[in-house]
């Protein structure tokens, strides 16, 4: 029994750590496809370049850890309004499957890029000293990093839920996807608006691409890798929905941990299984509205 | 004999709020019967519910004497049912004769067809374009529907539920859009339709509505408020109050 | 040149549409040392027909199109390691099976659409890729199934290494798909494809059973999806559980997207670009193919609505206006 | 007519959908206070004028002067701030916003609040909550005039506002406008498909026949004159 | 005269972090060996990339290289069944086709053409199994759940329990995941006294290794061993002091100070960079081309397929960065020595120091014991 309950705390616990791993990097999808209904197949490639950024500082410029990741925020931010207004701007209009195509070929064109500058093999992570090693509580050890990360995000949801869906932010970016001229027409000034949100999307990917950099590693292959991942975290949150997102990757850290934890014969079913029963159930997600 | 249609303590609610409360109505078979009522009173509503494409919280629904409120669209559409909508509800990149054939196909059957070209079916584009004719739309037959003017797309929206043969067809304002100079041309098409097809039609252009209908019913916050010939209706003061206002009719 | 169905369509073949079976013809004789990658490619272009039957035509947007490619492609090859190597039974078998997977899981979350669809098929061909893993005794798992030999055609025809027959297979294949997928644009269920993918509430009004109309057309691609995987077994006599990757739908999507979606012609243009771009691409920078591929399809986008062939319709509109 | 009361003004105006042009040669002058009813038949370009006034369109030739400047590079949004209001044909209410939202996201400090939206549609008020698309055609109707009110306009552009509302309901906005022009200084550009309703209620009329202006007068002198009217109106 | 040789592996997808190990190693050997032929012979490689596990692509780009450049020798692979796949083609064809990675014990059988340079997973397994006898009571294995994963996991507990150790656990991983910590933590919850690990390298190792370390195992006295694959050089920096103690088994180190490897190691560091570690796969493909370039000096640039797989046969290498090597003249698989490594600090850096040669010139023990009937 005794067992079992400290079983149960370190499943919680690393569930809750993963999940928030997967909401950092997702929550940044959930604005740009969720919100803009972009399909943005490339978030990846924002990650990947967070995740790039964060470490380059670190080992080249000798920048300390926390000013490293802001320097990847707003150095992808910044870098993703100019991707914006030149390239994605032009397709809010075209349908989705042109979307994607765009957006493939950008992920092969950055694969390609990382690779070239940063060579093949992933990166290595020097975090800090003091988010290392195991913070003991409760009679048992936790990883710091990983609490250190579990804070991060639940205080970024609740930023994120106070600053985006309650305020006219949000209203504004969904009237502008569902009639951008009618938004245009209340005095939307839509351009700016969606360049503003796509770069808080980028840096929001950016920002979980460093800070997950620890836990999934930063190679060219990045964007690729871990779409499905995204998505799914999308999908299942619900399309236009920030806290969505966050139950979702919540759910599914904690479940998925769980069942590899205590059937680890079904550990990469699981996810799928997951999925498909949530998407049958409720097919706009667990947050999503239905239409 | 039994109704075309006929409701029996029909409701239907989202929530807590109630948008059909206990409608029992009658469409006698041949009618051309009108539905008004204030915005928001549940007219919408009540078709889908006829069509299928809403399942009613309570009461039941008979098509020709048969009770329908299990059956899907489908098997209404099957059993005579058709409708147009309110806002244009078509095919908005496909042409204009596509749009009614495919009706016309889903009716005869042919739709699930396979292995010969749908344009061999001569039967399905001749009726269509023979339909199209008496709508007046036979010059823009082989346009694209989303290129076409609003009012023309309201014609097809009708072409489009005529394609299916319907017994008890359901106009939910069909004139909508449609300048007044032109309203007559709907007219036109609605008094040609064969006799013994019945008609309810939602409007809230009273000239076409008093011109039209043989009788009216008024719908109010989901329930019937009052049903009678068009002169009983017009000589109301309550529907007056609630919808009709001080315009003369 | 778009190839949409209808009531007024001309459902005649035009005389352009013979254009890509003289060049594959004359592919055959010009470049004998590239005949494996035009089996590749020909056998590509089957997946995507199958691909835009359902994208195009019906609009049903999917990630996991290679389940049943994969399906096929693992029963071909079952089949002929346990049971024969006749090559027209394996080709029945993976058509046969892949359909059926596809009727089970179309009948399951064709009631979906939109980005749960997307994710539901995603999730399937994730699945499968898994159980194919798992199922070593029977698959192979990541060691791949091999060590079968195909026997030759009709008993006459055996499969060469410069992949002559497997050209001109692949070829009356994909031939015979051709033919199947055209009649069936044109059709009056290629018709009432369109309108689901048009407006599905008035298809509902019309009285047209919708569900089921997907549902079919979603079993008649994944079985022809199946038949492309068992014809890439019998060419190259493998099979790896990559043909079961969600990479491999990417990638299909790619290719038809840039092609040229809802056109029949799409589906040929697309994976013979990508394929050889991507070959020639391969060859010259085999670490950074990736960016020129990226790019070609990033210019594509950024060009032209329609893909590749819609660039032309574009190009021809132009001259035409001009004169 | 003085220039300084004077709120828009089309000069030679020829716009178009891209390459396309619908309307050709427009010329009208709009004071302020001043109401102007557009008719046609189907498909003469209505929606099309109003749509290039608030800047929808390709302008190919003339001049817009909105208060004496001129529109042709301010862009939509900067229209609507600088008191343009729109009720397109169509309604274009914002599906995936509720009906409170759909208000709010138009708000612009002025008389016009959500308070006095709800109080001129109460039915607005009892589905505040409910999304775009979960509401009545009609409601969807008194929607989207809420809804351009809530940007506080000076000029109103409005097209077939009154499609499918309640005759009850159109006498009521009729008569808010009637007010609005008189009390609040507002300026409305009306099409309407009943030329007597619209001519009713407005100065000014214009008739249009595929994208040309054939009549420009007083609203007045056209009602007392319905053969007129229908002889103008049907000529194609 | 030129002969060509046509390499395959992957440059891009999620390995290509391998294939960039096996192109280094070719690369460095074409570069300081390439002009010591007889006169007049030429060679010419030709690198093509298979994009990852992908069999048909690989089949596909081995016929063309076949069919079309007409090549001589083919090489590279980084990936089982791909080479599964191309080694019915080099026997129709017979072209020479020497396996610089991929590890499945039963390739060399496919073909008489297919000899392999690289290792099997039950040669270093195998033995690691019976080592970990002695020392360990409990085990704990994970391993990734794919085929090399579960001949290494076969192979361990073979070695384990015929030596009289009993396994306490054994879980396969998933080969896409990131996160190890459940799995870590099962084992954790085990209290063996050793986790026995295989995992395909490169990111893979670095988790799996990060999750050891964040759930305090080493601090609960669970010992980390697995194959060389687990602290594969190219990748231990990455992995922090974690790793120190970690004993694995592994035909190279290049941390191995035979003079031969010394001089292997200084080269490579010498082109690639200073923090650059040549890894298993790197000297591998070294020792490929090694024994391409024995073949054409032996026939003087004549090459003839069967007099060619005579001379793989009966090749020796005394003096490869691994130490001694040779091919089995019976299976055409390879025979070298199998060190016992431990990872420590060197000059400050982590480091796979050599401790003992565990099994000297071994083969695969897979192939004794499923011996074809
Ligand atoms: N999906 C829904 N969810 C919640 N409420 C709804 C939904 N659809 C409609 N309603 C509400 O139900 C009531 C009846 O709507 P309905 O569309 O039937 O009205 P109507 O009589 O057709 O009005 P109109 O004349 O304006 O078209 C309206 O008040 C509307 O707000
Ligand atoms: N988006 C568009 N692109 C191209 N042409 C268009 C577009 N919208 C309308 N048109 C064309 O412009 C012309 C004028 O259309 P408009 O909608 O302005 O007419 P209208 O007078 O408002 O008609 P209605 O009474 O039906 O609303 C029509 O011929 C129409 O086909
Ligand atoms: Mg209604
Ligand atoms: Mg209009």
């Amino acid at each position: 029994m005794q067992d079992f309950l400290s079983s149960l705390v370190m499943v919680a616990f690393h569930g809750l750590a993963y999940g928030m791993i997967l909401y950092l990097i997702s929550v940044g999808l959930s604005v740009t496809m969720g919100l803009m209904g972009f399909v943005n197949l490339a978030h990846g490639v924002f990650a990947m370049a967070g995740g790039y950024m964060m470490l380059s500082a670190m080992s080249r410029l000798d920048v300390p850890f926390p000013l490293a990741i802001v320097i990847a925020f707003c150095a992808v931010a910044l870098a993703s309004m100019v991707l914006e207004r030149f390239l994605y701007s032009r397709l809010y209009s075209a349908g989705e499957l042109e979307q994607v195509l765009f957006t493939i070929g950008l992920i092969f064109m950055s694969v390609a890029v990382a690779r070239l500058v940063y060579g093949p093999l992933p990166q290595p992570v020097h975090i800090p000293g003091y988010l290392k090693g195991q913070l003991h509580f409760l009679g048992r050890d936790f990883p710091t990093y990983r609490v250190f990360l579990i804070v991060f995000s639940v205080s970024l949801v609740a930023l994120l839920w106070f600053g985006v869906e309650r305020t006219r932010w949000g209203a504004m970016v969904r009237a502008t996807v569902d009639y951008r001229a009618m938004a245009q027409s209340v005095g939307i000034n839509t351009s700016r608006l969606f360049t503003l949100t796509f770069a808080l999307g980028s840096g929001l990917a950016a920002l979980g691409g460093a800070l997950g950099a620890e836990i999934i590693a930063v190679e060219p292959t990045y964007p690729f890798e871990h779409l499905v991942f995204f998505l799914i975290v999308v999908a299942v949150g619900g399309l236009g929905s920030l806290r969505g997102p966050f139950v979702a990757a919540l759910l599914i850290g904690v479940a998925d941990t769980a069942c590899k934890y205590w059937i680890p014969e079904f550990g990469a079913f699981f996810i799928y299984i997951a999925t498909i029963a949530v998407l049958l159930l409720r097919p706009e997600g667990l947050f999503g509205k239905a239409t | 004999m039994p109704a075309a249609l006929e409701t029996r303590r029909l409701c239907k609610s989202f929530g807590a709020l109630m948008v059909a409360d206990q409608i029992s109505f009658r469409l006698e078979s041949g009618a051309r019967h009108a539905l008004i009522g204030p915005n928001g009173a549940g007219k919408t509503t009540f078709v889908n519910m006829l069509t299928g494409r809403f399942s009613p919280t309570s009461g039941a629904i008979l098509l020709g004497g048969e009770d329908v409120t299990a059956l899907g669209q489908l098997a209404r559409v099957k059993r005579g049912l058709a409708r147009t909508f309110q806002i244009n509800t078509l095919f908005r990149n496909v042409s204009v004769v596509d749009n009614v054939a495919f009706a016309v196909a889903e009716r005869e059957g042919v739709a699930r067809r396979m292995f010969r070209p749908a344009g061999s079916y001569h039967a399905v584009v001749d009726e269509s374009m023979a339909l199209l004719d008496t709508l007046g739309l036979a010059q823009d037959a082989r346009a694209v529907v989303a290129g076409l003017p609003y009012g023309k797309q309201r014609l097809v929206e009708i072409a489009v539920a005529l394609g299916l043969r319907p017994r008890v067809l359901l106009l939910d304002e069909p004139a909508a859009g449609v300048p007044t100079s032109e309203s007559h041309r709907i007219l036109d098409v609605l008094d040609a339709l064969p006799k013994d097809m019945s008609i309810l039609i939602i409007e809230h252009d009273m000239d076409l509505v008093f011109r039209f209908a043989q009788r009216i019913t008024v719908l109010a916050q989901g329930a019937v408020f009052l049903e009678g010939t068009p002169a009983e209706i017009a000589a109301d003061k309550r529907v007056r109050e609630v919808y009709l206002g001080e315009r003369h009719v | 040149m778009t190839h949409a169905g209808g009531y007024i369509a001309d459902a005649r073949i035009r005389a352009a549409e013979w254009l890509p079976w003289v060049f594959a013809a004359l592919c055959y004789f010009a470049a004998p040392s590239y005949l494996t990658l035009g089996s590749y490619i020909l056998t590509m272009i089957i997946f995507a027909l199958s691909l835009d039957l359902i994208l195009g035509y019906g609009g049903i947007i999917t990630l996991g199109h290679s389940a049943y490619f994969g399906t096929g492609a693992y029963v071909a090859g079952i089949l002929a390691l346990r049971l024969t190597g006749e090559p027209l039974l394996g080709l029945l078998a993976g058509t046969l099976g892949a359909g059926l997977l596809g009727l089970f899981t179309g009948l399951v979350i064709l009631r979906t659409r939109g980005l749960a669809l997307l994710m539901l098929t995603l999730a399937i061909t994730s699945l499968c890729y898994e159980v194919a893993n798992r199922a070593t005794r029977l698959t192979g798992g990541a060691d791949g199934l091999g060590g079968f030999s195909i026997r030759p055609i009709l008993g006459l025809f055996s499969f060469d290494m410069f992949g002559k027959t497997a050209y001109l297979y692949c070829l009356v294949i994909l031939f015979a798909s051709w033919w199947l997928v055209r009649r069936l644009v044109y059709s009056p269920f290629g018709a009432s494809l369109t309108g689901v993918r048009e407006n599905n509430v008035r298809m509902h009004a019309i009285g047209a059973p919708v569900y089921q109309r997907r549902v079919v057309a979603y079993t008649i691609s994944a079985a022809l999806a199946g038949l492309a995987g068992a014809l890439l077994t019998q060419t190259t006599q493998f099979v790896g559980l990559n043909v079961l990757g969600f990479e491999l739908s990417g990638e299909l999507i790619v290719m038809l997207v840039l092609g040229g979606v809802g056109r029949i012609y799409g589906a040929f243009v697309g994976p013979l670009v990508y394929l050889v771009a991507q070959d020639y691409l391969a060859k010259r920078f085999p670490e950074y193919w990736y960016f020129g591929i990226g790019a070609m399809l990033v210019l594509v986008v950024m060009f032209a609505r329609g893909g590749i062939l819609g660039i032309i319709d574009a190009g021809i509109a132009r001259l035409r206006r001009g004169s | 007519m003085s220039a300084m009361s004077e709120l828009l003004r089309l000069t030679g105006v020829c716009a178009g959908y891209g390459p396309t042009v619908v309307l050709e040669d427009i010329e009208f002058a709009l004071a302020e206070r001043g109401s102007l009813a557009v008719l046609g038949r189907n498909g003469v370009g209505k929606t099309t004028l109003l749509a290039t006034i608030m800047g929808h369109t390709t302008l190919h030739g003339g001049a817009i002067e909105f208060r004496g400047k001129s529109l042709a590079r301010v862009p939509v949004y900067e229209r609507s701030k600088l008191g343009m209001g729109f009720v397109p044909q169509g309604r274009w209410i914002f599906p995936s916003l509720t009906v409170e939202e759909n208000l709010t996201v138009a708000e612009r400090p002025g008389p016009w609040t959500l308070r006095r939206v709800y109080d001129l549609f109460p039915r607005l008020a009892e589905r505040r909550s409910n999304m775009g698309n979960q509401i009545s055609g009609g409601e969807q109707q008194m929607l989207a005039i809420g809804r351009a009110l809530m940007g506080n306009p000076a000029l109103l552009l409005m097209d077939e506002p009154l499609e499918g509302l309640a005759p009850i309901i159109v006498d009521a906005i009729l008569a808010v406008m009637q007010r609005l022009i008189r009390e609040e200084s507002l300026t409305v550009v009306l099409v309407e498909q009943s030329a007597r309703l619209a001519l009713e209620v407005t100065e000014q009329a214009m008739v249009l026949s595929r994208g040309q202006v054939v009549y420009a007068g007083p609203s007045a002198g056209l009602l007392a004159d319905p053969e007129r009217l229908s002889a103008l109106i049907v000529a194609q | 005269q030129t002969v060509k040789i046509g390499i395959i592996t992957t440059y891009s997808g999620p390995t290509a972090g391998q294939g960039d190990q096996l192109d280094k190693g070719f690369k460095l050997y074409l570069k300081l060996n390439g002009n010591k032929l007889p006169p007049g012979v030429k060679v010419e490689p030709i690198f093509r990339d298979d994009t990852g596990a992908n069999p048909d692509a690989a089949k596909r780009i081995a016929q063309e290289l076949i069919v079309r450049d007409k090549v001589q020798f083919l090489t590279g692979v980084v990936w089982t069944p791909n080479a599964a796949a191309i080694a019915p083609l080099t026997a129709e064809a017979k072209v020479p086709f020497v396996i610089a990675n991929a590890a499945g014990w039963n390739i060399p059988r496919m073909s008489k053409y297919v000899a392999r340079v690289s290792h099997t997973l039950p040669q270093s397994a195998y033995p690691l199994g019976k080592w970990a006898a002695k020392k360990f009571k409990r085990v704990y294995t994970v391993v990734s759940d794919f085929a090399p994963g579960q001949e290494a996991e076969d192979a361990f507990i073979k070695g384990f329990k015929e030596s009289g150790g009993e396994i306490v656990g054994s879980a396969r991983v998933p080969l896409a995941t990131t996160d190890f910590i459940p799995y870590m933590q099962r084992v954790k919850d085990a209290k063996p006294d050793a986790i026995f690990a295989f995992n395909p390298g490169g990111k893979q190792a670095t988790a799996q290794m990060k999750a050891y370390a964040d759930l305090g195992l080493k601090k609960a006295g669970i010992k980390y061993i697995g194959t060389g694959d687990i602290t594969a050089d190219e990748e231990l920096q990455n992995m922090g002091d974690a790793a120190l103690g970690v004993i694995t088994v592994h035909h190279y180190s290049a941390a191995g100070d035979r003079p031969a490897n010394k001089a292997f190691v200084a080269a490579y560091k010498k082109e690639y960079g200073e923090k650059m570690n040549p890894g298993y796969m790197a000297a591998v493909a070294w020792d490929a081309m090694d024994l391409i370039f024995h073949c054409i000096r032996e026939e003087k640039g004549k090459m003839d397929p069967d007099k060619t797989m005579e001379i793989i046969r009966n090749y020796k290498n005394p003096d490869s960065p691994r130490g001694p090597i040779q091919i089995d003249p019976e299976t055409r698989d390879i025979v070298q020595n199998e060190y016992l490594r431990e990872v420590r600090k060197v000059d400050g850096k982590l480091a796979n120091v050599e401790l003992e040669v565990i099994e000297t010139q071994y083969k695969d023990p897979w192939k004794e014991f499923n011996k074809p009937k």
